[in-house]
Protein backbone atom coordinates (compact mmCIF):
# COMPACT_ATOMS: atom_id res chain seq x y z
CA UNK A 1 0.00 0.00 0.00
CA UNK A 2 1.06 3.77 -1.34
CA UNK A 3 1.46 6.25 1.58
CA UNK A 4 1.55 10.12 0.13
CA UNK A 5 2.91 12.92 2.02
CA UNK A 6 2.03 16.41 0.68
CA UNK A 7 3.35 19.70 1.14
CA UNK A 8 4.84 21.00 4.27
CA UNK A 9 4.61 17.35 4.94
CA UNK A 10 6.32 15.96 2.64
CA UNK A 11 8.89 18.35 2.73
CA UNK A 12 9.78 17.57 6.61
CA UNK A 13 9.56 14.22 5.71
CA UNK A 14 11.99 14.80 2.64
CA UNK A 15 9.77 12.08 0.35
CA UNK A 16 6.70 12.04 -1.23
CA UNK A 17 5.66 8.76 -0.55
CA UNK A 18 5.48 5.19 1.50
CA UNK A 19 5.44 1.86 0.34
CA UNK A 20 4.17 -0.17 3.44
CA UNK A 21 2.61 -3.34 4.48
CA UNK A 22 0.94 -2.72 7.99
CA UNK A 23 0.44 -5.56 10.25
CA UNK A 24 -3.35 -7.13 10.26
CA UNK A 25 -4.20 -5.27 13.63
CA UNK A 26 -4.03 -1.95 11.34
CA UNK A 27 -7.48 -1.85 10.53
CA UNK A 28 -8.67 1.70 10.12
CA UNK A 29 -6.90 4.44 8.56
CA UNK A 30 -6.20 5.78 12.10
CA UNK A 31 -4.73 2.84 12.96
CA UNK A 32 -2.39 3.51 9.93
CA UNK A 33 -1.55 6.76 11.21
CA UNK A 34 -0.71 5.66 14.51
CA UNK A 35 1.50 2.59 13.45
CA UNK A 36 3.40 5.43 10.72
CA UNK A 37 4.11 7.51 13.60
CA UNK A 38 5.27 4.83 16.07
CA UNK A 39 7.87 4.31 13.46
CA UNK A 40 8.79 7.47 12.09
CA UNK A 41 9.89 10.11 14.74
CA UNK A 42 9.98 12.68 12.14
CA UNK A 43 6.45 12.06 11.04
CA UNK A 44 5.73 11.62 15.28
CA UNK A 45 6.88 15.55 15.29
CA UNK A 46 5.23 16.82 12.61
CA UNK A 47 1.80 15.12 13.37
CA UNK A 48 1.37 16.42 17.16
CA UNK A 49 -2.15 17.89 16.42
CA UNK A 50 -3.65 15.59 14.43
CA UNK A 51 -7.12 16.86 14.01
CA UNK A 52 -5.60 19.51 11.56
CA UNK A 53 -4.94 16.92 8.72
CA UNK A 54 -7.25 15.27 6.29
CA UNK A 55 -6.47 11.42 5.02
CA UNK A 56 -7.76 10.47 1.88
CA UNK A 57 -8.20 6.75 0.30
CA UNK A 58 -7.72 5.89 -3.28
CA UNK A 59 -8.22 9.40 -4.08
CA UNK A 60 -11.39 10.34 -2.12
CA UNK A 61 -11.03 12.40 1.34
CA UNK A 62 -12.65 9.80 4.08
CA UNK A 63 -13.02 9.74 8.12
CA UNK A 64 -10.30 8.83 10.05
CA UNK A 65 -12.31 5.58 11.28
CA UNK A 66 -12.85 4.14 7.95
CA UNK A 67 -11.55 0.65 7.15
CA UNK A 68 -7.76 0.71 5.29
CA UNK A 69 -9.34 -2.56 3.59
CA UNK A 70 -7.75 -3.09 -0.02
CA UNK A 71 -6.96 -0.10 -0.51
CA UNK A 72 -4.34 0.89 -3.02
CA UNK A 73 -3.25 4.59 -2.12
CA UNK A 74 -3.63 6.64 1.35
CA UNK A 75 -2.64 10.29 1.66
CA UNK A 76 -2.20 12.47 4.88
CA UNK A 77 -3.33 16.11 3.71
CA UNK A 78 -2.07 19.38 5.45
CA UNK A 79 -4.80 21.79 5.69
CA UNK A 80 -5.52 22.90 2.42
CA UNK A 81 -4.60 26.27 1.08
CA UNK A 82 -5.89 26.39 -2.28
CA UNK A 83 -8.61 28.57 -3.83
CA UNK B 1 -17.31 21.02 -15.80
CA UNK B 2 -14.31 20.57 -13.62
CA UNK B 3 -10.55 21.34 -14.88
CA UNK B 4 -7.37 20.92 -12.66
CA UNK B 5 -4.36 21.91 -15.07
CA UNK B 6 -0.90 23.37 -15.11
CA UNK B 7 -2.19 25.78 -18.49
CA UNK B 8 -3.09 29.17 -18.18
CA UNK B 9 -6.42 29.85 -19.14
CA UNK B 10 -8.56 33.02 -20.58
CA UNK B 11 -11.26 33.72 -18.00
CA UNK B 12 -12.83 35.71 -20.05
CA UNK B 13 -13.32 32.82 -22.59
CA UNK B 14 -14.33 30.69 -19.67
CA UNK B 15 -17.25 32.71 -18.82
CA UNK B 16 -18.16 33.26 -22.36
CA UNK B 17 -18.25 29.50 -23.34
CA UNK B 18 -20.27 28.52 -19.75
CA UNK B 19 -22.83 31.64 -20.45
CA UNK B 20 -23.14 30.16 -24.44
CA UNK B 21 -23.42 26.72 -23.28
CA UNK B 22 -27.12 27.23 -21.65
CA UNK B 23 -30.25 28.72 -22.75
CA UNK B 24 -32.24 29.34 -19.97
CA UNK B 25 -30.18 30.96 -17.45
CA UNK B 26 -30.96 34.87 -15.44
CA UNK B 27 -27.88 34.90 -13.64
CA UNK B 28 -23.98 34.25 -13.63
CA UNK B 29 -21.70 34.85 -10.97
CA UNK B 30 -18.42 34.01 -11.53
CA UNK B 31 -15.12 34.11 -8.80
CA UNK B 32 -12.00 34.61 -10.57
CA UNK B 33 -8.49 34.43 -8.08
CA UNK B 34 -5.69 36.36 -8.84
CA UNK B 35 -1.92 36.10 -7.76
CA UNK B 36 -1.55 38.93 -5.72
CA UNK B 37 2.18 40.61 -4.55
CA UNK B 38 1.45 42.99 -1.55
CA UNK B 39 4.10 45.59 -2.47
CA UNK B 40 4.95 45.72 1.37
CA UNK B 41 5.71 42.10 1.04
CA UNK B 42 6.37 41.02 -2.53
CA UNK B 43 6.51 37.70 -3.83
CA UNK B 44 7.86 36.72 -7.51
CA UNK B 45 5.53 33.66 -7.73
CA UNK B 46 3.10 31.66 -6.46
CA UNK B 47 3.93 27.79 -5.98
CA UNK B 48 0.57 25.25 -5.98
CA UNK B 49 1.10 21.88 -5.13
CA UNK B 50 -2.06 19.55 -5.96
CA UNK B 51 -2.44 16.04 -5.58
CA UNK B 52 -4.63 15.75 -9.14
CA UNK B 53 -6.60 12.66 -8.67
CA UNK B 54 -7.86 13.65 -5.10
CA UNK B 55 -8.77 17.47 -6.55
CA UNK B 56 -10.62 15.73 -9.36
CA UNK B 57 -12.65 13.53 -7.01
CA UNK B 58 -13.51 16.55 -4.82
CA UNK B 59 -14.12 19.50 -7.27
CA UNK B 60 -16.89 17.23 -8.71
CA UNK B 61 -18.05 16.79 -5.65
CA UNK B 62 -18.34 20.03 -4.62
CA UNK B 63 -19.73 21.19 -8.28
CA UNK B 64 -22.21 18.10 -7.63
CA UNK B 65 -23.60 19.32 -3.93
CA UNK B 66 -23.81 23.22 -4.84
CA UNK B 67 -25.80 22.23 -8.21
CA UNK B 68 -28.40 20.28 -5.79
CA UNK B 69 -28.44 22.13 -2.95
CA UNK B 70 -29.13 25.57 -5.41
CA UNK B 71 -30.79 24.29 -7.83
CA UNK B 72 -28.11 25.57 -10.02
CA UNK B 73 -28.57 25.11 -13.56
CA UNK B 74 -24.74 24.50 -13.89
CA UNK B 75 -21.61 25.19 -12.25
CA UNK B 76 -17.80 24.81 -13.20
CA UNK B 77 -14.24 24.69 -11.35
CA UNK B 78 -11.27 25.53 -12.82
CA UNK B 79 -8.41 25.38 -11.13
CA UNK B 80 -4.62 25.67 -11.85
CA UNK B 81 -1.68 24.36 -10.07
CA UNK B 82 2.18 24.70 -10.76
CA UNK B 83 4.07 28.02 -10.44
CA UNK B 84 2.42 31.17 -11.14
CA UNK B 85 3.35 34.68 -11.23
CA UNK B 86 1.46 37.91 -9.89
CA UNK B 87 -1.02 39.17 -11.85
CA UNK B 88 -2.12 35.30 -13.22
CA UNK B 89 -5.29 33.73 -12.51
CA UNK B 90 -4.93 30.73 -10.17
CA UNK B 91 -9.01 29.76 -10.33
CA UNK B 92 -12.25 30.80 -11.31
CA UNK B 93 -15.86 29.18 -10.30
CA UNK B 94 -19.10 29.85 -12.62
CA UNK B 95 -22.49 29.33 -10.85
CA UNK B 96 -25.44 30.01 -13.54
CA UNK B 97 -28.93 30.09 -12.15
CA UNK B 98 -32.53 31.27 -13.08
CA UNK B 99 -32.02 33.79 -10.32
CA UNK B 100 -29.22 35.89 -8.71
CA UNK B 101 -29.65 35.04 -5.29
CA UNK B 102 -28.82 31.52 -6.13
CA UNK B 103 -26.17 32.06 -8.37
CA UNK B 104 -24.79 34.45 -5.57
CA UNK B 105 -24.92 31.66 -3.03
CA UNK B 106 -23.84 28.71 -5.38
CA UNK B 107 -20.01 30.27 -5.95
CA UNK B 108 -19.93 31.31 -2.51
CA UNK B 109 -20.50 28.10 -1.62
CA UNK B 110 -18.28 26.62 -4.07
CA UNK B 111 -15.53 28.54 -3.16
CA UNK B 112 -16.14 27.93 0.95
CA UNK B 113 -15.55 24.32 0.53
CA UNK B 114 -13.03 24.44 -2.33
CA UNK B 115 -11.12 26.85 0.35
CA UNK B 116 -11.11 23.56 2.92
CA UNK B 117 -11.62 20.57 0.71
CA UNK B 118 -10.17 20.83 -2.76
CA UNK B 119 -6.26 19.31 -2.43
CA UNK B 120 -3.85 22.42 -2.99
CA UNK B 121 -1.26 23.87 -1.34
CA UNK B 122 0.68 27.50 -1.90
CA UNK B 123 4.25 28.41 -1.08
CA UNK B 124 4.79 31.67 -1.50
CA UNK B 125 8.68 32.31 -3.74
CA UNK B 126 9.78 35.41 -2.01
CA UNK B 127 13.53 37.60 -2.16
CA UNK B 128 14.25 35.30 0.90
CA UNK B 129 13.19 32.14 -0.26
CA UNK B 130 9.66 29.75 -0.41
CA UNK B 131 7.51 30.05 2.52
CA UNK B 132 3.73 27.81 3.04
CA UNK B 133 0.88 29.76 3.19
CA UNK B 134 -0.90 28.78 6.52
CA UNK B 135 -4.45 27.84 6.37
CA UNK B 136 -6.45 30.42 7.43
CA UNK B 137 -9.49 29.54 10.67
CA UNK B 138 -11.71 31.70 8.87
CA UNK B 139 -11.70 29.64 5.62
CA UNK B 140 -13.28 27.36 8.14
CA UNK B 141 -15.37 29.56 9.42
CA UNK B 142 -17.20 30.74 6.23
CA UNK B 143 -17.41 26.75 5.22
CA UNK B 144 -19.22 25.86 9.02
CA UNK B 145 -21.88 28.15 7.90
CA UNK B 146 -23.05 25.99 4.80
CA UNK B 147 -23.30 23.77 7.31
CA UNK B 148 -27.17 22.18 8.32
CA UNK C 1 -16.05 52.51 -14.70
CA UNK C 2 -20.16 52.95 -15.44
CA UNK C 3 -21.86 52.14 -19.03
CA UNK C 4 -24.91 52.77 -20.23
CA UNK C 5 -25.39 51.66 -23.36
CA UNK C 6 -27.72 50.43 -25.77
CA UNK C 7 -25.21 48.18 -27.63
CA UNK C 8 -24.05 44.86 -26.98
CA UNK C 9 -21.00 44.22 -24.81
CA UNK C 10 -18.58 41.26 -24.31
CA UNK C 11 -18.87 39.85 -20.94
CA UNK C 12 -15.78 37.70 -21.21
CA UNK C 13 -13.69 41.17 -23.18
CA UNK C 14 -14.94 43.44 -19.91
CA UNK C 15 -13.96 40.78 -17.38
CA UNK C 16 -10.32 40.82 -18.31
CA UNK C 17 -10.19 44.15 -19.05
CA UNK C 18 -11.49 45.28 -15.82
CA UNK C 19 -8.71 42.40 -14.37
CA UNK C 20 -5.97 43.35 -16.31
CA UNK C 21 -6.66 46.98 -15.07
CA UNK C 22 -5.47 46.34 -11.41
CA UNK C 23 -2.17 44.43 -10.41
CA UNK C 24 -2.91 44.12 -6.58
CA UNK C 25 -6.00 42.13 -6.38
CA UNK C 26 -6.60 38.66 -5.44
CA UNK C 27 -10.19 38.47 -6.13
CA UNK C 28 -12.66 38.73 -8.42
CA UNK C 29 -16.75 38.36 -8.61
CA UNK C 30 -19.03 39.21 -11.48
CA UNK C 31 -22.45 39.12 -11.96
CA UNK C 32 -23.94 38.85 -15.69
CA UNK C 33 -28.01 39.07 -16.23
CA UNK C 34 -28.92 37.18 -19.34
CA UNK C 35 -32.65 37.66 -20.88
CA UNK C 36 -34.63 34.72 -20.00
CA UNK C 37 -37.11 32.77 -21.83
CA UNK C 38 -39.00 29.94 -19.63
CA UNK C 39 -40.22 27.42 -22.40
CA UNK C 40 -43.74 27.52 -20.40
CA UNK C 41 -44.09 31.38 -20.96
CA UNK C 42 -41.69 32.36 -23.83
CA UNK C 43 -40.80 35.90 -24.69
CA UNK C 44 -39.34 37.22 -27.80
CA UNK C 45 -37.32 40.05 -26.51
CA UNK C 46 -36.73 42.11 -23.35
CA UNK C 47 -37.45 45.88 -24.10
CA UNK C 48 -35.59 47.92 -21.25
CA UNK C 49 -36.58 51.95 -21.10
CA UNK C 50 -33.86 54.06 -19.36
CA UNK C 51 -33.72 57.71 -18.20
CA UNK C 52 -29.96 57.64 -19.45
CA UNK C 53 -28.80 60.95 -17.50
CA UNK C 54 -30.64 59.64 -13.88
CA UNK C 55 -28.80 55.96 -14.92
CA UNK C 56 -25.49 57.23 -15.35
CA UNK C 57 -25.76 59.48 -11.58
CA UNK C 58 -27.19 57.06 -9.80
CA UNK C 59 -25.01 54.12 -10.72
CA UNK C 60 -21.97 56.39 -10.55
CA UNK C 61 -23.12 56.75 -6.64
CA UNK C 62 -23.72 53.62 -6.00
CA UNK C 63 -20.89 52.15 -7.21
CA UNK C 64 -18.58 54.97 -5.36
CA UNK C 65 -20.65 53.47 -1.97
CA UNK C 66 -19.73 50.17 -2.84
CA UNK C 67 -16.06 50.67 -3.29
CA UNK C 68 -15.93 52.97 0.12
CA UNK C 69 -18.18 50.56 1.94
CA UNK C 70 -16.46 47.13 1.02
CA UNK C 71 -12.86 48.83 0.33
CA UNK C 72 -12.64 47.52 -2.94
CA UNK C 73 -9.71 48.50 -5.34
CA UNK C 74 -12.76 48.90 -8.02
CA UNK C 75 -15.83 48.29 -9.87
CA UNK C 76 -18.03 48.33 -12.24
CA UNK C 77 -21.13 48.57 -14.06
CA UNK C 78 -22.63 47.99 -17.15
CA UNK C 79 -26.17 47.95 -18.11
CA UNK C 80 -27.74 47.86 -21.48
CA UNK C 81 -31.34 49.47 -22.57
CA UNK C 82 -33.68 49.33 -26.08
CA UNK C 83 -34.38 45.69 -26.93
CA UNK C 84 -32.79 42.68 -25.88
CA UNK C 85 -33.22 39.22 -27.16
CA UNK C 86 -33.50 36.03 -24.57
CA UNK C 87 -29.86 35.06 -24.33
CA UNK C 88 -28.55 38.64 -24.41
CA UNK C 89 -26.92 39.63 -21.88
CA UNK C 90 -28.54 42.65 -20.14
CA UNK C 91 -25.89 44.27 -17.70
CA UNK C 92 -22.61 42.75 -15.55
CA UNK C 93 -21.03 43.96 -12.39
CA UNK C 94 -18.02 43.39 -11.21
CA UNK C 95 -16.02 43.80 -8.14
CA UNK C 96 -12.12 43.38 -7.29
CA UNK C 97 -10.66 43.25 -3.83
CA UNK C 98 -7.85 41.82 -1.90
CA UNK C 99 -10.13 39.34 -0.77
CA UNK C 100 -13.39 37.21 -1.64
CA UNK C 101 -15.65 38.00 0.82
CA UNK C 102 -15.30 41.78 -0.04
CA UNK C 103 -15.34 40.90 -3.68
CA UNK C 104 -18.72 38.82 -2.58
CA UNK C 105 -20.41 41.40 -0.71
CA UNK C 106 -19.30 44.32 -3.18
CA UNK C 107 -20.97 42.74 -5.87
CA UNK C 108 -24.19 42.08 -4.59
CA UNK C 109 -24.61 44.90 -2.96
CA UNK C 110 -23.52 46.51 -6.27
CA UNK C 111 -27.00 44.02 -7.84
CA UNK C 112 -29.44 44.67 -5.07
CA UNK C 113 -29.08 48.69 -5.04
CA UNK C 114 -29.21 48.38 -8.51
CA UNK C 115 -32.68 47.07 -9.04
CA UNK C 116 -34.44 49.19 -6.53
CA UNK C 117 -32.14 52.59 -7.67
CA UNK C 118 -31.05 52.39 -10.95
CA UNK C 119 -33.81 53.78 -13.22
CA UNK C 120 -34.91 50.90 -15.85
CA UNK C 121 -37.95 49.16 -16.53
CA UNK C 122 -38.76 46.18 -18.39
CA UNK C 123 -41.29 44.70 -20.61
CA UNK C 124 -41.79 41.46 -21.58
CA UNK C 125 -41.99 41.21 -25.43
CA UNK C 126 -44.69 37.83 -25.66
CA UNK C 127 -47.40 36.22 -28.48
CA UNK C 128 -49.67 37.92 -27.03
CA UNK C 129 -48.59 42.04 -26.80
CA UNK C 130 -45.97 43.61 -24.29
CA UNK C 131 -46.34 43.60 -20.67
CA UNK C 132 -43.98 45.21 -17.98
CA UNK C 133 -42.47 43.30 -15.39
CA UNK C 134 -43.72 44.23 -12.15
CA UNK C 135 -40.97 45.27 -8.85
CA UNK C 136 -40.90 42.43 -6.66
CA UNK C 137 -40.98 43.41 -2.93
CA UNK C 138 -38.47 41.12 -2.16
CA UNK C 139 -35.59 43.09 -3.83
CA UNK C 140 -36.62 45.76 -1.70
CA UNK C 141 -36.00 43.52 1.24
CA UNK C 142 -32.48 42.23 -0.64
CA UNK C 143 -31.48 46.44 -0.56
CA UNK C 144 -32.70 46.90 2.96
CA UNK C 145 -30.38 44.07 4.63
CA UNK C 146 -27.43 46.35 3.87
CA UNK C 147 -29.00 49.37 5.97
CA UNK C 148 -27.05 50.66 9.01
CA UNK D 1 -39.85 73.41 -16.01
CA UNK D 2 -39.97 69.85 -17.47
CA UNK D 3 -41.86 66.89 -15.69
CA UNK D 4 -40.81 63.58 -17.30
CA UNK D 5 -43.37 60.18 -17.13
CA UNK D 6 -41.48 57.01 -17.69
CA UNK D 7 -42.73 52.79 -18.08
CA UNK D 8 -46.33 52.29 -17.58
CA UNK D 9 -47.08 55.63 -16.41
CA UNK D 10 -45.27 57.21 -19.50
CA UNK D 11 -48.00 54.58 -21.37
CA UNK D 12 -50.92 55.28 -19.61
CA UNK D 13 -50.92 59.89 -19.68
CA UNK D 14 -49.87 58.60 -23.67
CA UNK D 15 -46.79 61.34 -23.30
CA UNK D 16 -43.12 61.28 -21.88
CA UNK D 17 -43.36 64.88 -20.62
CA UNK D 18 -44.84 68.04 -19.92
CA UNK D 19 -44.03 71.70 -19.89
CA UNK D 20 -45.21 73.13 -16.79
CA UNK D 21 -45.07 76.68 -14.66
CA UNK D 22 -46.48 75.91 -10.83
CA UNK D 23 -47.59 78.55 -9.04
CA UNK D 24 -45.25 80.19 -6.15
CA UNK D 25 -47.34 77.91 -3.55
CA UNK D 26 -45.99 74.65 -5.22
CA UNK D 27 -42.45 74.68 -2.99
CA UNK D 28 -41.41 71.40 -3.00
CA UNK D 29 -41.53 68.20 -5.41
CA UNK D 30 -44.29 66.56 -3.10
CA UNK D 31 -46.14 69.78 -4.00
CA UNK D 32 -45.51 69.56 -7.46
CA UNK D 33 -47.04 66.10 -7.43
CA UNK D 34 -50.28 66.84 -5.47
CA UNK D 35 -50.30 70.47 -8.26
CA UNK D 36 -49.76 67.57 -11.41
CA UNK D 37 -52.89 65.26 -9.75
CA UNK D 38 -54.93 67.87 -9.40
CA UNK D 39 -55.06 68.73 -13.01
CA UNK D 40 -54.99 65.18 -14.63
CA UNK D 41 -57.73 62.81 -13.66
CA UNK D 42 -55.26 59.69 -15.35
CA UNK D 43 -52.51 60.84 -13.43
CA UNK D 44 -54.16 61.22 -9.96
CA UNK D 45 -56.03 57.41 -10.26
CA UNK D 46 -52.37 56.47 -11.75
CA UNK D 47 -50.48 57.60 -8.63
CA UNK D 48 -53.35 56.32 -6.00
CA UNK D 49 -50.15 54.50 -4.30
CA UNK D 50 -47.83 57.50 -4.01
CA UNK D 51 -45.55 55.71 -1.87
CA UNK D 52 -44.13 53.02 -5.15
CA UNK D 53 -43.08 56.37 -7.07
CA UNK D 54 -39.61 57.64 -6.62
CA UNK D 55 -39.02 61.42 -7.47
CA UNK D 56 -35.77 63.02 -9.58
CA UNK D 57 -35.09 67.10 -9.96
CA UNK D 58 -32.24 67.53 -12.49
CA UNK D 59 -31.35 63.87 -12.76
CA UNK D 60 -31.01 63.14 -8.94
CA UNK D 61 -32.88 60.66 -6.86
CA UNK D 62 -33.91 63.12 -4.09
CA UNK D 63 -36.49 63.05 -1.10
CA UNK D 64 -40.41 63.86 -1.89
CA UNK D 65 -40.00 66.90 0.23
CA UNK D 66 -36.81 68.28 -1.32
CA UNK D 67 -37.71 72.13 -2.87
CA UNK D 68 -38.34 72.58 -6.65
CA UNK D 69 -36.53 75.96 -6.51
CA UNK D 70 -35.05 76.42 -9.86
CA UNK D 71 -35.33 72.89 -11.08
CA UNK D 72 -34.81 72.03 -14.97
CA UNK D 73 -36.24 68.42 -15.18
CA UNK D 74 -38.33 66.99 -12.23
CA UNK D 75 -39.46 63.13 -12.73
CA UNK D 76 -41.81 60.39 -11.68
CA UNK D 77 -40.22 57.12 -11.26
CA UNK D 78 -42.31 53.82 -11.12
CA UNK D 79 -40.45 51.50 -9.12
CA UNK D 80 -37.20 50.04 -11.08
CA UNK D 81 -36.90 46.46 -12.78
CA UNK D 82 -33.45 46.99 -13.65
CA UNK D 83 -30.71 44.91 -13.16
Amino acid sequence: MKVLYFAWLRERLNRASDEVSPPPEVVTLADLVAWLRAQDEVLDHAMTNPAIFKLSRDARIVPWDTPIDGAREIAILPPMTGG
Amino acid sequence: MIRVTEKTFDPGAELNAFQAAHTEAGALVSFTGIVRSKPDDPISALILECYPELAENELATIRQTAIERFSLIDAAIIHRHGRLVPGETIMMVLALAPHRRAAFDGAQFLMDYLKTDAPFWKQEETATGLRWVEAKPEDDDARARWAR
